[in-house]
């Protein structure tokens, strides 16, 4: 049985929900059943920003829930809030940059990504998502990355296929630079 | 020597007896009825011959009951 | 040719529209349904089916030229949110007072005033009590997933002209924002004018060719007729509740607890189901698709043996009241909710309903 | 009458009443505009030859009941908002002639939104709007078109302008906007002003089949009811005091 409930939050402009979309896609693709549950406010850009994304081989219940398998956590506001929702034995991927609180749980695996100091050396800072996207397909291997290749360069419009070597790039290169804390 | 002659017939029982017709009428040909119809209006009515068949009246009839002819009379 | 996206409820809803062949849409944006209007626009069905979208200058002009539209036998529709439905209470109940058929999609939030913009059921007795002024009946479909939302669209069509009533589609904000996979169908062709005259020349204003005119109107002044028309439309309504009334059940068969819960509630509340029944405890689930007609008679039946149910709702205890008049037994009818948007967790409603499971021991 | 010699047939028949016009008896007062502008509609329609093809949109007031008189087909609209029912029914049927018929506590109180976006859309519909200044049906209230000074039941004193602002003139702030294409002012007060108000009409149906946008024709209107004269006196007050505040003539024509 394949099941994934995994959350993504940090703030608007990160990429969370494009992260989460992609996933989804991916899910799609892999012919699994798939949700993505955002949440929305009245800021159209900033502030708080996270999407729960499920993929499952079974028909998804509840779109909500409040315990993860995986956290992906891109600010401190949602470590505070977040990191006591992972699962025991879940895992939790995020950034040091701007954590003035690390995680302290020993019961899940925690990964950092020095993802934006990376974005700094590509000269690329909207690779950011993709990097973390890479680095969380590396420990949770529960989607394939052609299947992740594929769902990008369905999800954008033609022109933009450009970007995609760039993109799957940066997916490689946060496979490579996740580190398990 | 040719004269133009008018007639109108009134739709008595659709008149509501506004009057509009008859303060419309340029020769002081209508006049409302002492009679009135089976809703109680006083309905309009010709007294007299002096209709030249301008249709007035009609134009302005807010209940259209009002008809009329014209003819030449040599 | 079918096809399977992954989409927004509300994106789903506006291309239903436009597959189901569907006239006219009216819409005002309002956050969490701008998408439907958004998504429609983007669409540009007037050049490919020639279905009319307009963005009018308010909700009650949407609910009117829905009238308008519905006046000519057209297939149209109106979306909104909370707020904007209530400015459509008028123009729903001249509708129903019509009887003309047409669609509205309420994408729920949180209220009263302008509350927030977060996912909420509050406007539950807004829909199947007092949509507007007057004896009158919606017919009421919950989505609670974006493939209902898809599928209701054209469920809700069909019903608004087998019985020329106004459909409401009762969402929420996390279902219209929430994206799933969803089969689209193939294209359905508009109905063509002459089709239309066919189907409903008896009352649909066209154009009085061949025929005597027709007139759409709410208006009589006479009460006894009035009350005539009032008694026919109440034998409508009952032929609804009789023949329309629809539900899923899941695991009720042995349950001893079951959850009535309608729309993301239900999704929340199958959840809580598993982790009940991980637990051994014996959990079904009663989901209402129709809310109006309520499915009455099934909770009736299933109050005769089961030993309590839990109302899951976003709101502070609304559709609870429908289940306790459903149920002539003395069965307990608890209510679990949360309100102003807030999501209840499965989690936390696993709690309330061990809470109450205690409390019957 | 002895002695007339005009012979009672079809040669000599100058007016009759429009076939377009059914049986039924007008429930509107004696006297009152509503009747001869009802009249008006149906013979244009008439003589346009489009009485197949028309869908009119009445209001709530006195002339919601206009469907019963005019043998076209008809939607009766809730208040004020005729001109968003007539915007779909004419986006759905651009073959049609459609257009409004309303007053001025329909129009241009409680519907001035969905009025002037329907102008402001361009909508290719003919707007009736009937000013008599008052709120007939529901007994002669005050509209925002009363005159100053003028008295109603809720403006027993007179109106006054800084507990009522001012009369309100839709029809010049409609000419404004460039989705209109016509805007005339006209009344029925008299033959002579009937006869030029027919022709007006005519004029905004036909720009509205040629889908020219919005074409808004205000009647200066009598209540005579409302207003508590006779019809002939009402007539006489038209000309005397609501002409001098809504001139007739045409305010645009593009």
């Amino acid at each position: 049985m394949m099941k994934e409930e995994l959350i993504i939050a940090g703030f608007g402009g990160q990429g969370v929900l494009s992260m989460g979309k992609i996933l989804a896609y991916s899910g799609v693709i892999q012919d699994l059943e798939v949700s993505w549950m955002p949440s929305y406010g009245p800021e159209m850009r900033g502030g708080t920003a996270n999407v729960m994304v499920m993929i499952s081989d079974k028909p998804i219940s509840s779109p909500v829930v409040h315990e993860f398998d995986t956290a992906i956590i891109l600010n401190q506001q949602s470590m505070d809030k977040f990191e006591s929702m992972v699962k025991p034995g879940g895992a939790l991927i995020y950034d040091e940059n701007g954590i003035v609180k690390a995680p302290t749980r020993s019961d899940i695996d925690i990964y950092t990504i020095d993802a934006v100091a990376e974005t700094v050396k590509m000269g690329n800072s909207k690779m950011f998502n993709t990097l973390i996207l890479g680095g969380y397909l590396k420990v949770r291997p529960s989607i394939a990355i052609e299947s992740v290749f594929m769902a990008l360069k369905r999800s954008l419009p033609e022109r933009a296929w450009k970007l995609l070597p760039d993109n799957e790039k940066a997916i490689k290169r946060g496979m490579e630079i996740i580190v398990k804390r | 020597m040719a004269k133009i002659k008018g007639v109108i017939i009134v739709d008595k029982e659709r008149c509501k007896g506004c009057d509009v017709c008859v303060s419309s009428c340029p020769f002081g040909v209508l006049e409302l009825s002492t009679m009135v119809n089976s809703k109680g209006y006083n309905y309009s009515q010709m007294v007299n011959e002096d209709c030249i068949g301008c249709a007035n009246c009609a134009v302005m009839c807010p209940d259209s009951c009002i008809t009329v002819y014209r003819q030449k009379q040599e | 040719m079918e096809e399977i996206k992954l989409m927004k409820g509300n994106e789903a809803v506006a291309i239903a529209a436009v597959r189901s062949g569907c006239d006219g849409y009216f819409g005002y944006p309002i956050t969490p349904q701008s998408e439907i209007l958004e998504t429609l626009m983007a669409e540009k069905p007037w050049e490919t089916t020639g279905m009319i979208v307009l963005q009018a200058e308010s909700e009650v002009a949407s609910i009117n030229m829905v009238y308008g539209g519905a006046s000519c036998g057209k297939r149209v529709m109106t979306s909104s949110s909370s707020p904007g439905i209530s400015l459509m209470s008028e123009g729903l109940s001249y509708i129903a007072g019509a009887e003309l058929p047409c669609v509205i999609v309420n994408v729920q939030r949180g209220g009263p005033g302008l509350g927030t913009i977060q996912p909420s059921q509050g406007d539950y007795f807004q829909a199947v009590k007092a949509a507007g002024h007057g004896d009158f009946d919606l017919i009421v479909l919950a989505p609670s997933s974006v493939q209902e939302m898809y599928d209701f669209v054209y469920d809700a069509f069909d019903l608004a002209f087998k019985y020329r009533n106004p459909v409401l589609i009762l969402s929420d904000g996390a279902i219209g924002q929430m994206m799933e996979k969803v089969v689209i169908r193939p294209q359905t062709a508009r109905k063509t004018n002459d089709e239309i005259i066919e189907e409903c020349g008896s009352w649909a204003v066209t154009g009085k060719r061949g025929r005597t005119r027709n007139i759409s109107t709410s208006v009589e002044l006479d009460s006894v007729e009035q009350e005539k028309f009032n008694e026919k439309l109440q034998a409508k309504y009952k032929t609804i509740r009789e023949t329309e009334v629809r539900f899923e059940e899941i695991n009720c068969e042995d349950a001893d607890f079951v959850i009535v819960a309608y729309g993301l509630c239900a999704r929340i509340s199958s959840k809580v189901m598993e982790m009940g029944r991980e637990e051994g405890i014996k959990i079904g689930l009663l989901r209402p698709i129709t809310l109006l007609p309520f499915p009455t008679e099934r909770l009736n039946e299933l109050s005769k043996r089961v030993k309590g149910f839990l109302v899951v709702e976003m709101n502070a205890g609304q559709m609870v009241q429908d289940v306790r008049l459903s149920v002539t037994t003395d069965v307990p009818v608890e209510h679990y909710g949360r309100m102003g948007g807030i999501i209840p967790a499965p989690s936390e409603t696993f709690e309330a309903l061990k809470r109450f499971i205690n409390k019957l021991k | 009458m002895a002695g007339l010699k005009v012979e009672i047939k079809k040669e000599n028949l100058v007016y009759k009443r429009t076939e377009l016009l059914t049986d039924n008896t007008m429930h509107y007062c004696p006297g009152c505009s509503h009747g001869t502008i009802n009249k008006l509609v149906a013979e244009v329609v008439a003589e346009l030859g489009i009485e197949e093809s028309t869908i009119g949109i009445t209001p709530v007031g006195c002339s919601a009941f206009a469907y019963n008189y005019i043998d076209i087909d008809w939607i009766q609209a809730a208040h004020g908002r005729a001109c968003a029912v007539a915007s779909a029914v004419k986006r759905l049927h651009p073959e049609k002639m459609v257009f409004t018929y309303q007053g001025d506590g329909d129009l241009a109180a409680i519907g001035t939104g969905e009025s002037i976006h329907a102008c402001n859309r361009g909508e290719n519909i003919t707007i009736i709007y009937v000013n008599n200044a008052t709120y007939g049906m529901t007994g002669g209230q005050m509209s925002p078109t009363t005159l100053m000074g003028m008295k109603t039941t809720t403006s027993p004193q007179g109106r006054d302008s800084s507990l009522h602002g001012y009369p309100f003139k839709i029809a010049d702030m409609v000419a404004h906007l460039d989705g209109v294409s016509y805007v005339t002012r006209q009344s029925v007060h008299t033959a002579a002003a009937t006869r030029k108000a027919k022709k007006a009409l005519k004029k905004a149906f036909e720009k509205s089949l040629a889908n020219k946008g919005v074409s808004f024709i205000e009647f200066v209107a009598t209540c005579s009811s409302g207003w508590k004269m006779s019809p002939v006196a009402s007539n006489k007050w038209l000309e005397d005091n609501m002409l001098q505040a809504y001139p007739v003539g045409d305010l645009k024509d593009i």
